[in-house]
C-alpha cells in the first residue's frame, strides 16, 4: 500500500513530537526540529512519490472502509497543501529557533503549539469525513489560538479571545451543518454525500451553516475583524504561520465540500454572492493596508485582501464549462500556494525590519535600506508576487484567472484583479518610499542573525519560482479532483 | 444597544426558521449506518457499540480530540508561566468535608474504575472515568486537600502525555504486519483497547483536573495583581 | 415505537431552538462569561440536532453518540482554554468584554 | 405524543433561556448547570446513556465548576478600574 507509513506520520509525529517537547526541559524544546523536519520533509516527500507512480489513493484507518471507518484522501490537491505546508512551516520554525532565544522562556511553549498546529494541518489536507474535518479544524484552530496568546501582553490576550471566539462560533456553525447532512443522508463520508446529496431545504441550509462557519474561520471580510489583531500583534513566525497556512485550511474545506456539494445544490448566485465578498476583500484589505502605520498591521491587512482572490473560485467554477472551470481551479490553487510563500516571507521579513529599527512603526524605517538591503529584498520579491507582476507565482495565478473570467464572460472580475494588484502596489510601495527615503531618523541599526534573513529569502524566492514552473506542479495537483486527467 | 438586539434577534430568529426548514425537509436517508456497526461488532474486540466507534472504527477522532484537550493545557502552562503566580492558596480546610472526602474518595475510585471497566460491554469507557477521576480531585482540592504532587511538574507532564503517546504507539506498532494505522489485529483488539483505554483515563482525569488548577490563582494583595498594566484605550 | 420515534424528534427541535436562543446571546452579551455560557448552550443544541435528527425514524444510532462524546470533550476543552485567557485578561485590564466591543 | 419528551425539551429551551437573561452571573452559571443536567436526562430520553454520562461529568459538571471558579476570581478586584458595567450588556 503506498503512503502505509508515511501517511499517518504526517499527523502522527507532530502530535508525539508536540508530547516530546512538552516533556523535555525547555531549552531542548526547539531542538526537536532537528529530528521532526527532515522526518517529516521524508514523509511529505514519499507521499507525493506515491502519487506521481500510483495516482490517488485512500487511505482508510483501521483497516475500515467508509463510511464505518474514517478514510484518507491522498490526492493532487491534499498532496500539494502537505508539500506547501512542511515548506513554509520548516522554514518559519527554523526562524523561530533563531528568534524565540531573545523572548521570555514561557514562549518555548510555541514548540508543543507548533507541533499540534501542524498535526491539525496535516490532518486536515488528509480528511475525507466532515465529522473528522471538525476535530482537525478545532486541532488547528485552538493551536493557533494559543500561539496568538503566547506573548501574554493585554493586547495579545483580547486578540486571542477574539479569535477564540470567532473560530468557536465558526466550528459550531460548521458542526450543525454536518448533523444535518448526517441526518438527511446517513454518512460522513464526502465520497458518500457525492453520491447520496440531493437537492433539497436540508441540504441547503447545512452547505449555508458550513459556508458562513469556515468564512468566519477564513476571515473572509466583511468576517475579517478577528484577523488583524490576531496576526498582526503575535510574534513574528506565529503571524507568518497562521497568514500563510491556518487561514487556507478552512478556505480549502470550502473548496473540496464545494466541488462535492456545490454545483448541484447552490443557487448560481451563492456563488456570485461569494466573489462579490471577495472582491469586497481585495478592495477593502487593501484600502486598509494602505493606511495602517504599523508594519505587521499593514501586512495583516494584506492578508485579508488576499484571501479575497481565493473566492474569486466559487463564480469562476460554477456552471461556467469546463475549460474555464479548470483554469479557476488551477488560478486559485496556484495564488494560494503563492500567497502562502510569499505571506509568509513578507511576515518574516517585516519582523527583520522591526527587529532592525527597532519599532513597529512604518515611519521609522527611514534609510533602514542602507543597512538592511536583504531583508528589504526579500520584503519586495514577496512584493512582487502579492502585486501579481510577472514572473512570479502570484502573476500566473492571476493570470490563469483572468484567462477563466474571460473564457466565461464574467469580465467584471477582471476589474477586481486589475484594481487589487494596483492597490497591492500602492501598500508595498509604502513601505518602500520609507525605506528609501534617506533622513536623520536612524544612523545606525540591529543587525538580526542571518538565519532570519535567510528563511525569509528562500520563501520569497520560492513564490517566484513556482511562477516560473507552474506547470509541473498545476498537474500534480490536478490528480484525483474532477479536473484531473487521471 | 437595541439595534444590536434586534438585529442579533433578526438574525438568531433566520437561523433557526432555517433550520426548521432544513429539519422538516429532509430526505429519508440512504446509508444505513447502524446496521454496519452492527455487522462489524464481532471484530472490534468490544462489546458496547459507542466504545467500539470511539476506540476502533473512529478511533482516528478520539485520537485528535485527546489532543484537543492536551493543547487546552498547554496553552494553560504556557499562560502560567508568563505570569508567574505565587503558591496557591485554596480550599476550605474545613475537617467534616475531610472527613468526608476520606470517605468519599475510595468511592470514587471505584467508581472510576467501574466505569473504565464497564465500557467494553456498556455504557461507560475512558472520558466517562477520567472525568469521575478529575471530580475527585477537584472535591479533594476544594476540601483543601494536598495536591502538591501535581506540582512536580515532570511527574504532571508524563501523566498528560501517557495516554495519547501510549495510543499512537499502539496504533503505529500494530501496523507492523503491514497494515494501515490503528487496525488492531482481532484476536487482541479487546486487550488493546483497555490498554488504550486505561492510559486515556489516567491522562484525561489529570488533562481535566489540570485545566481546574492551571487556572490562574486568586492574588492575595492587588498590588501585585496588575503585572502587565491596563491597555490604552 | 412510534411514541419513540417522534420523541427523537422532539430533541431534534429543542435543538434548532437552543441553536438559535445561544446564538441570540453570544451575538448580544458582551461579557464574555456569558458569551461563553452561550456558545456551550449552541453546542448543546447541536448535539441534540445530530443524534435527534439521525435517530429520527432509523432508531438508536450509536455513531452519532460517539461523535457527541467527542464534541462534549472538544467543547469542554475550548472552554477551558477560553477561560484561561479570560482570566488573564481579566487580571490585566480589569475588564471582562472584549475592548472594542462598547 | 411524547409528552414527557416535550416537557423536557421545553424546560430546556426555558432554563438556557434563562441562563442566557439572568441579571446575576451567579445564578446564570447555576441555571446552566441545571441545563447540563437536564441534558442529561435528554440523553438518556435519547437511549444514550454514555452521553448522558458524560453530558453530566464534563458538560454540567466540569464546565459548572470552571465556571464558578472563574466567578470567584471575578469578584476579586482587579486593576484600577474594575468596570461597574457589570453583567447587564
Amino acid at each position: 500500500m503506498i503512503g502505509l507509513w508515511s501517511v499517518p506520520l504526517l499527523f502522527a509525529l507532530p502530535l508525539s513530537l508536540g508530547i516530546l517537547s512538552l516533556l523535555v526541559v525547555p531549552k531542548w524544546r526547539p531542538r526537536l526540529i532537528f529530528l521532526g523536519l527532515p522526518l517529516l520533509a521524508a514523509a511529505s516527500l514519499d507521499v507525493l512519490a506515491g502519487l506521481a507512480t500510483v495516482g490517488p489513493t485512500v487511505y482508510r484507518l483501521g483497516d475500515w472502509a467508509a463510511p464505518l471507518g474514517i478514510n484518507l484522501v491522498v490526492d493532487g490537491l491534499a498532496v500539494g497543501m502537505i508539500l506547501m505546508t512542511t515548506l513554509v512551516t520548516s522554514l518559519c520554525a527554523l526562524y523561530a529557533w533563531v528568534y524565540l532565544r531573545d523572548h521570555p522562556s514561557s514562549t518555548t511553549f510555541f514548540w508543543p503549539l507548533l507541533w499540534f498546529l501542524w498535526a491539525g494541518m496535516n490532518g486536515i489536507w488528509l480528511a475525507e469525513d466532515i465529522f473528522n474535518l471538525y476535530v482537525g479544524l478545532e486541532v488547528m484552530g485552538l493551536a493557533a489560538v494559543g500561539m496568538v496568546a503566547l506573548r501574554a501582553t493585554p493586547q495579545a490576550l483580547a486578540a486571542a479571545m477574539r479569535y477564540l471566539l470567532a473560530a468557536l462560533l465558526g466550528s459550531l456553525a460548521y458542526l450543525l451543518g454536518v448533523a444535518l447532512l448526517y441526518g438527511a443522508y446517513g454518512t460522513l463520508s464526502m465520497a458518500g454525500l457525492q453520491e447520496a446529496a440531493t437537492n433539497n431545504a436540508t441540504t441547503q441550509v447545512a452547505l449555508a451553516l458550513i459556508i458562513l462557519g469556515l468564512l468566519l474561520k477564513t476571515a473572509l471580510f466583511p468576517l475579517h475583524a478577528w484577523l488583524p489583531p490576531a496576526h498582526g500583534g503575535a510574534l513574528t513566525p506565529v503571524s507568518a504561520l497562521l497568514s500563510a497556512l491556518v487561514i487556507k485550511a478552512s478556505f480549502y474545506i470550502l473548496m473540496r465540500l464545494w466541488l462535492v456539494l456545490g454545483p448541484e445544490v447552490t443557487p448560481e448566485f451563492t456563488a456570485q454572492f461569494l466573489g462579490v465578498l471577495g472582491a469586497g476583500a481585495v478592495f477593502y484589505g487593501g484600502w486598509m493596508a494602505w493606511r495602517q502605520h504599523h508594519l505587521k498591521q499593514l501586512v495583516a491587512y494584506s492578508t485579508v485582501a488576499q484571501i479575497g482572490y481565493l473566492f474569486l473560485f466559487f463564480p469562476l467554477v460554477t456552471n461556467t464549462g469546463p475549460e474555464a472551470a479548470r483554469l479557476a481551479w488551477d488560478g486559485t490553487l496556484m495564488m494560494l500556494i503563492a500567497h502562502a510563500l510569499a505571506k509568509a516571507a513578507l511576515f518574516l521579513s517585516a519582523g527583520n525590519l522591526i527587529l532592525a529599527v527597532g519599532s513597529p512603526q512604518i515611519s521609522h524605517l527611514v534609510g533602514i535600506s542602507r543597512f538592511r538591503p536583504m531583508s528589504l529584498f526579500s520584503f519586495g520579491l514577496a512584493g512582487v508576487s502579492l502585486m501579481g507582476l510577472p514572473p512570479s507565482g502570484g502573476f500566473t495565478g492571476k493570470w490563469l484567472l483572468l484567462h477563466s473570467a474571460i473564457l466565461s464572460g464574467q469580465w467584471w472580475w477582471l476589474i477586481v484583479l486589475f484594481l487589487g494588484g494596483l492597490l497591492s502596489a500602492a501598500y508595498i510601495f509604502k513601505v518602500f518610499r520609507m525605506s528609501f527615503r534617506e533622513g536623520p531618523q536612524i544612523d545606525r541599526s540591529v543587525t538580526p542573525p542571518l538565519t532570519l534573513d535567510v528563511t525569509a529569502l528562500i520563501l520569497a524566492s520560492v513564490a517566484i519560482l513556482i511562477g516560473l514552473t507552474a506547470h509541473l506542479p498545476l498537474h500534480w495537483l490536478r490528480m484525483g479532483s474532477v479536473f484531473g486527467v487521471g | 444597544m437595541i439595534v444590536r438586539v434586534v438585529m442579533a434577534g433578526l438574525l438568531s430568529l433566520g437561523v433557526t426558521v432555517a433550520l426548521g426548514w432544513a429539519v422538516l425537509d429532509r430526505p429519508a436517508p440512504v446509508e444505513n449506518l447502524p446496521d454496519r456497526v452492527a455487522s462489524a461488532m464481532p471484530e472490534s474486540g468490544v462489546e458496547h457499540p459507542v466504545t467500539a466507534v470511539l476506540l476502533n472504527f473512529r478511533s482516528y477522532d478520539t485520537l485528535l480530540e485527546i489532543a484537543v484537550l492536551l493543547l487546552a493545557v498547554v496553552v494553560a502552562l504556557a499562560l502560567r508561566e508568563a505570569q508567574p503566580d505565587r503558591p496557591e492558596q485554596m480550599g476550605l480546610d474545613n475537617p467534616l468535608l475531610r472527613a468526608v472526602m476520606a470517605w468519599l474518595l475510595p468511592l470514587i475510585l471505584v467508581v472510576a474504575g467501574f466505569l473504565l471497566w464497564a465500557g467494553s460491554y456498556q455504557p461507560g469507557g475512558a472520558f466517562q472515568a477520567g472525568s469521575v477521576l478529575a471530580a475527585a480531585g477537584v472535591l479533594l482540592r476544594l476540601a483543601g486537600g494536598n495536591l502538591g504532587w501535581l506540582d512536580n511538574a515532570a511527574l504532571l507532564r508524563a501523566g498528560l502525555a501517557l495516554g495519547l503517546l501510549t495510543f499512537i504507539g499502539i496504533g503505529m506498532v500494530v501496523m507492523l504486519p503491514g497494515v494501515p494505522f490503528l487496525t488492531y489485529p482481532d484476536a487482541h483488539a479487546g486487550t488493546l483497547i483497555l490498554v488504550i483505554e486505561l492510559t486515556l483515563t489516567l491522562s484525561i482525569g489529570l488533562t481535566l483536573l489540570s485545566l481546574f488548577r492551571l487556572n490562574p490563582p486568586y492574588a492575595d494583595d492587588p498590588a501585585d495583581a496588575r503585572t502587565q498594566g491596563a491597555p490604552k484605550p | 415505537m412510534s411514541g419513540a420515534i417522534s420523541g427523537y424528534l422532539v430533541f431534534a427541535w429543542s435543538g434548532v431552538l437552543l441553536f438559535g436562543l445561544g446564538l441570540f446571546g453570544f451575538i448580544v452579551h458582551r461579557h464574555l462569561l456569558r458569551r461563553l455560557l452561550a456558545f456551550n448552550i449552541m453546542g448543546s443544541g447541536s448535539f441534540l440536532v445530530l443524534v435527534g435528527l439521525a435517530q429520527d425514524g432509523r432508531g438508536v444510532d450509536h455513531v452519532p453518540h460517539a461523535m457527541v462524546i467527542t464534541g462534549i470533550v472538544v467543547a469542554v476543552a475550548s472552554t477551558a482554554l477560553a477561560l484561561v485567557v479570560f482570566r488573564r485578561w481579566y487580571r490585566a485590564s480589569g475588564r471582562t468584554d472584549l475592548p472594542e466591543d462598547t | 405524543m411524547p409528552w414527557l419528551d416535550l416537557f423536557l425539551g421545553f424546560t430546556l429551551c426555558v432554563t438556557a433561556g434563562l441562563a442566557l437573561i439572568a441579571r446575576d452571573m451567579f445564578r446564570a452559571v447555576i441555571m446552566f448547570i441545571v441545563f447540563g443536567l437536564l441534558m442529561a436526562v435528554a440523553w438518556v430520553r435519547l437511549q444514550a446513556p454514555d452521553i448522558a454520562l458524560a453530558e453530566a461529568a464534563i458538560g454540567a459538571g466540569l464546565t459548572g465548576v470552571l465556571l464558578l471558579d472563574t466567578l470567584g476570581y471575578l469578584r476579586r478586584p482587579f486593576g484600577s478600574r474594575v468596570d461597574n458595567q457589570d453583567d447587564r450588556s
